[in-house]
């Protein structure tokens, strides 16, 4: 599996991650992303992510096929969640083969890196005082 | 002559509605400008990119009839 | 959980992720490795790893406590497989988790690199055709 | 007065056991070159570790009776 899928639902690893095993591959990375219950110093009590879903997985798409012309990897795949996330939800999957761990690493954290950077997904934060907040850090 | 704008995120917050029809307008920035006015958008359009029909493009592409805009705040994933 | 272990039987990896989620925590790195069908251009048809138990696990310990010094790292584990072993089979698991992920990755990457150069395991290779053979590299 | 050596890997294949009963030497280094002829190792002492009743120690540790001492040939885990 060499994929980017949006998920509007919770979602397993397992099968996920299941996709990516083979005998030729001897190192698996991989990252995930939790919500968590503070960011930037603010009690965060939960929340929700949008996406421009038929862009989100052209653009992550792209990444994913990328990492695999610039990393010497097996396969990679990522899942991003949306909708309305509880504290210690899983929000981002990013697994990665290869037959070394140096590039198998190196491809999870640049994928990662170029999800949270390019891919149309925003996060808005509700508080625990304050107003809920939609996130648009500068680039 | 017209066009579809999608609204995401603090955009479609301000804008009250996830998308709009529009008449089909001179140019993309020209479109940001006057939306911007009219929904009162904070966000400047150099922090932005903008997508027509599902692919991002660059802000001085020609538009046609029947198109879809999207313009793209800062995104926050992950 | 901040711990190593030897297993000498196959392990779950579901319950180990499981102790190191937390509500404090963004961020979860880890890094797999699994028996591979080839290495150094050899078909490989399976592998032992032997290991100097009481050893393994007190130098494992301190590369678990190291990264927790040395990295911005919530939690910090690893389990590494004795016995035999079949092709695809896991290896060694590494789990870190952070509040953000370039600790998750510099930690999980240096727990790896760590327990393959001081952890006293060793692997004895067997071939598709030639002697089978311990794995001793230079460091 | 008499020492235990454990063996591992490559050192254990050679050795034919896993452990031996010796007689306590005069230093750790002298041990290994006695064993290294004895058993035919053909790991040179310079690419080993040394380890007393389970922890590393310098090669230059003195030693008592009754300890344990293994010798570490370059680890393959991972």
């Amino acid at each position: 599996m060499n994929r980017f899928a949006i998920s509007e639902e919770p979602f397993l690893i397992a099968p996920l991650r299941e996709q990516l095993l083979g005998h030729d591959a001897g190192a698996y990375a991989s990252f995930e992303g939790w919500v968590r219950d503070h960011n930037e110093g603010r009690a965060v009590q939960g929340l929700f992510y949008e996406s421009y879903r038929a862009l989100a997985e052209t653009e992550g798409q792209a990444i994913i096929d990328q990492a695999l012309e610039r990393f010497a990897i097996t396969r990679a795949a990522c899942v991003h969640r949306t909708g309305e996330l509880a504290l210690g939800e899983l929000a981002v999957w990013v697994g990665v083969s290869a037959g070394h761990r140096g590039p198998a690493f190196e491809a999870c954290r640049w994928i990662i890196d170029e999800v949270k950077s390019r891919v149309p997904i925003w996060k808005h934060e509700r508080y625990a005082t304050g107003a809920p907040t939609w996130l648009h850090p500068d680039p | 002559m017209s066009v579809t704008v999608l609204y995401f995120a603090s955009l479609r917050e301000a804008a009250g509605v996830d998308r709009e029809l529009l008449p089909l307008p001179a140019s993309l920035r020209a479109l940001y400008d006057a939306l911007s006015l009219r929904h009162g958008f904070s966000l400047p359009a150099t922090k932005l990119r903008v997508a027509v029909d599902g692919a991002f493009v660059p802000w001085d592409s020609p538009l046609s009839d029947g198109c879809e805009i999207a313009f793209i705040p800062p995104v926050s994933g992950g």
